[in-house]
């Protein structure tokens, strides 16, 4: 809140996130945080318990830098790039150690922050019936309706320790706005103890203020915001740039080897000081071709009292 | 800022600057238009720059360009920092427990800080039908604190009983141990057109602690429906500034809308 | 959906609204549906079960009009106005005949139509511990968290078989676009079998599709889209026309008399064919001193892939 | 709309037109990218206009000006006529029963129409670990139907037993019937490069309805891990007309993203 809500990544993520916390990074292919799960593999946090719908790439890098012991999440691959190698490798065969893994749908992830969002001891879905993911989850457990005096799957409030979400923008308060894809981000700050944002742009407040409804997340749910250009690469953000598709096929052959993997990691994330340095190791020309073209939105208006107006308000 | 007190000053004025003075730690305001609102914009141009006002309508860090005539006036809305919808906001803001102070009216107050806002007379056959909870029951619950702005002090608005709990003290919850506790602390502070009572533990009871200039103890207590606890110190309310006067009518509140 | 989704307001009624239908008319203080809330009236419809978290001069028309049987709700005022009196007349003393109420908090209401649009059996709620509003609406039930062993009420769904709103604009396909308070109309459109929407404005669906986040109802949800213009009078609608808070202050008197309220009823809406000529009735220079001044939303950019992109998509 | 039949049509060309051609009375789909998408596509140009998809990124009504690589893709939401959470999404959309078909892909079909895409082997040690649930297990209980495509047809895929029910079918809810049955229909239609099997009953088995071209009743039960089910009166799959394969290759897919 206020002040010193502004502060740099590395500042943010040395003050929020801790050896062995929970920690969620929200974003469905949209607004990945991706530099501040690189940022987490710089400071070199272990024993994360990661919290993430779709673990995706940024999972793999990350277990692979070793800062995870724990998994919660409802689906192991990415859409583009297939397997998670490192994923595969932890959890088919413990190599080089093994990974433990809570597993959800979709749904059940997405309520189970909305209960720790709203303090609520749980969440009945409508899922799972018959499955057998309840069987390897015991967290998923059930109460009887007392209407219809029938079951249902409830799953438990998620409250991780620290949420991380990327933005196109946020004013310097921490009023964080989103447009395109919106995910699960307001529950999973909301579920949160500590919210960092990484922005595109910290805009004048006069900006978000022009559009209220635009507000994601208001200042009083955040902690931290950091200004991190590009800071979803190789995700994208609807309006800036495009997701890097060549990078998820290529991560396919590197993720394969353990040997590439720890190379790539330490060319780009272990070697580099910040996101800056890891945005040069990418190049320019390779971030240029993601650019988009503008497609503005219409402007609303949200009027203001007439002069004329004010005078009888009494 | 003016410390010297206001020569003269109404008992509104008088009480929305002991509630502004009582925001001087809290981070977010759930509150209703009228003197909560007063009392929030003041402690904002006075002790309290950073505070937060939220209103149940969904609008949080309104910046109103005219005094807003509701909690849902179109000019808290132009120039907000943020709208969400009510489910988001009394989901996740209010119960998910980022609301610090609500404040809260009610026709009857209890020993404990549990509210009437329902009925007056049986709820099958009321006497008076009143609003209602409105978002009362879930304010009560969920806010760190509460306090109550009373505009009448008598043993009716401060009975032995009330005819209705709408809004529950965590006292009253507590005789039900079977269900999660609400976490908030309850009613902390009674403001009445007498004095100021409040409460300084989660299952403790109202005390007087501050009696308005002119107001003995005595009086205070025959006014309450119930053997009122009284501190061993209290104290007569502070004046308000002259400065606090000023804003309040020159500033905050020009066309008299909540000053009567 | 589609086709005939566009349709008059007396049509969307007389297709939806029948006679004992548990009915929704959202907007909290903001876009009130006061307008087809008058057609149900000029139908002469009967026996609804109204459900509003605030009840309003909507209801106390609506309830004199005899349209209603039961209210469901959580707070039974007007902010501006006081007392609903002839609200207060049905409860406190069965005049002209009484009126059931159920009753909820405003947090218990969203909750009821989130459950409902989620179909789910019942929705946990942290209200209500020690508080006697469970002990005269046995529909608040409680059940055990079977994480903590300790009880928590819960609310049923609400499903009503017609909701009702008010918006900014649609497009014909019953897009719907609203800014400023949202409410709880997303939830209680979802919840309801039919939903009718009335509009300031039809737009072209490009303007729609120029913002896909403003859109808080999408087509698939929406049975009918009505243009009314005004059709929130006497609430407002942000950045069209501000409250009519002297009507609002008006109503106090001629809600107190019962006589008056008929007359009233009589002259503005039993008397008049439309909403067109309801607004004949307020005067068109009432009308436009509620008129507020410009103060535009900025715009946002959705962007469009990059030609140069294009080509490498595979 | 030519009627006349493709000469030359590959294996997905005839998956995605018979796909297609089953969307002709459905209002809402949830679907992937790939054929899923494709057939939507397909149907919106030619049996079913008014044909909407839904995407679990939460977007409907998407308008791409470009082949989408992903649910997510940013030019699915550029011109979309809405964009919501996932919380209304999985909650408000799919819960709530306002999704007609869901598309669903998977490792394993089992003869009830019960999906496993968590894993091969065993949970605690498994050979192949596959994505998991995603929303598989979501849209199985809740959308009105759903459709499989396969891209093999043997016993592995279509197995005896699955190894793992990530997404259960009608069938094996109702060995639960202590709880709340999930509304949806569950698995309608399953299309494979032999043939189309159908469930016409809600706890019914799947049956052998239709044969590709070429293809035997015989071979698909032998390529069965079950005693396959086979309808009196199997058909061979219609072939597809020459306009179709043509809207697939020139105005669909132009760049050969899922065609292969």
């Amino acid at each position: 809140m206020d002040s010193d809500t502004v502060v740099s990544l590395p500042e943010a993520i040395e003050r929020y996130v801790e050896d062995g916390a929970t920690v969620a990074l929200e974003g469905f292919s949209h607004l990945i945080p991706f530099a501040a799960g690189h940022e987490i593999i710089r400071q070199g946090i272990s024993g994360l318990t990661f919290c993430r719908l779709t673990p995706d790439l940024l999972s793999d890098m990350m277990i692979a830098a070793d800062c995870v012991d724990r998994l919660v999440c409802s689906f192991f691959a990415s859409g583009s790039a297939g397997s998670l190698y490192e994923v595969r490798r932890r959890i088919e065969s413990a190599d080089p150690r093994p990974l433990e893994v809570e597993e959800y749908s979709h749904h059940a992830m997405t309520l189970r922050y909305h209960a720790g969002a709203a303090r609520l001891p749980f969440a009945p879905i409508g899922s799972f019936v018959g499955s057998d993911i309840p069987g390897i989850n015991p967290d998923i457990r059930s109460v009887v309706d007392p209407y219809s005096g029938k079951k249902t799957y409830v799953v438990p409030p998620l409250n991780p320790d620290v949420t991380i979400i990327h933005a196109q923008r946020a004013d310097r308060h921490g009023n964080v706005q989103i447009w395109g894809i919106t995910g699960t981000q307001q529950e999973a700050a909301y579920a949160a103890k500590h919210v960092i944002v990484t922005v595109e742009e910290i805009v004048d407040e006069e900006i978000v203020r022009s559009d209220p409804n635009r507000t994601l997340i208001p200042a009083h749910a955040v902690d931290a915001v950091c200004e991190v250009p590009t800071g979803a690469h190789p995700s994208y953000v609807q309006g800036s740039y495009d997701r890097d598709n060549a990078f998820y096929r290529e991560w396919t052959p590197i993720s394969k080897d353990p040997a590439r993997l720890q190379e790539w990691l330490d060319t780009h994330i272990r070697g580099t000081r910040d996101h800056a340095e890891y945005l040069q190791t990418i190049g320019a020309d390779r971030l240029l071709s993601l650019r988009v073209d503008p497609r503005p939105s219409g402007t609303v208006d949200y009027g203001r009292r007439a002069s004329l107006n004010e005078g009888t308000v009494k | 800022m003016s410390t010297t007190s206001a020569k003269e000053f109404t008992e509104t004025e008088l009480i929305v600057c002991a509630a502004a003075k009582m925001l001087a730690r809290s981070r977010t305001v759930f509150a209703g238009v009228g003197l909560p609102t007063l009392a929030v914009d003041l402690a904002h141009r006075t002790v309290n720059p950073d505070i937060q006002l939220i209103y149940e309508s969904g609008v949080a860090g309104a910046h109103p360009e005219s005094m807003a005539e509701g909690i849902a006036d179109s000019v808290v809305v132009s120039g907000a920092e943020a709208v969400v919808n009510m489910h988001a906001l009394f989901g996740y803001v209010l119960q998910g427990g980022n609301v610090d102070v609500g404040f809260l009216g009610a026709a009857q107050v209890d020993r404990y800080g549990s509210l009437n806002t329902t009925v007056i007379g049986d709820w099958d056959s009321p006497k008076v039908r009143l609003p209602g909870s409105g978002g009362a029951a879930d304010i009560m619950a969920n806010a760190g604190e509460v306090f109550v702005i009373l505009r009448r002090h008598d043993p009716a608005a401060l009975p032995a009983e009330l005819d209705f709990t709408t809004s529950a003290s965590p006292v009253r919850a507590a005789e039900h141990p079977d269900f999660i506790q609400p976490p908030g602390f309850g009613v902390s502070t009674v403001i009445t057109p007498l004095g100021i009572l409040r409460r300084r533990e989660r299952l403790g009871e109202l005390e007087l602690t501050e009696v308005h200039p002119g107001v003995t103890v005595e009086q205070v207590q025959e006014a309450t429906g119930w053997d009122l606890a009284v501190a061993e110190d209290v104290q007569q309310t502070q004046a308000p500034t002259a400065e606090a006067v000023r804003l309040l009518r020159d500033e905050i509140d020009t066309v008299r809308l909540y000053l009567r």
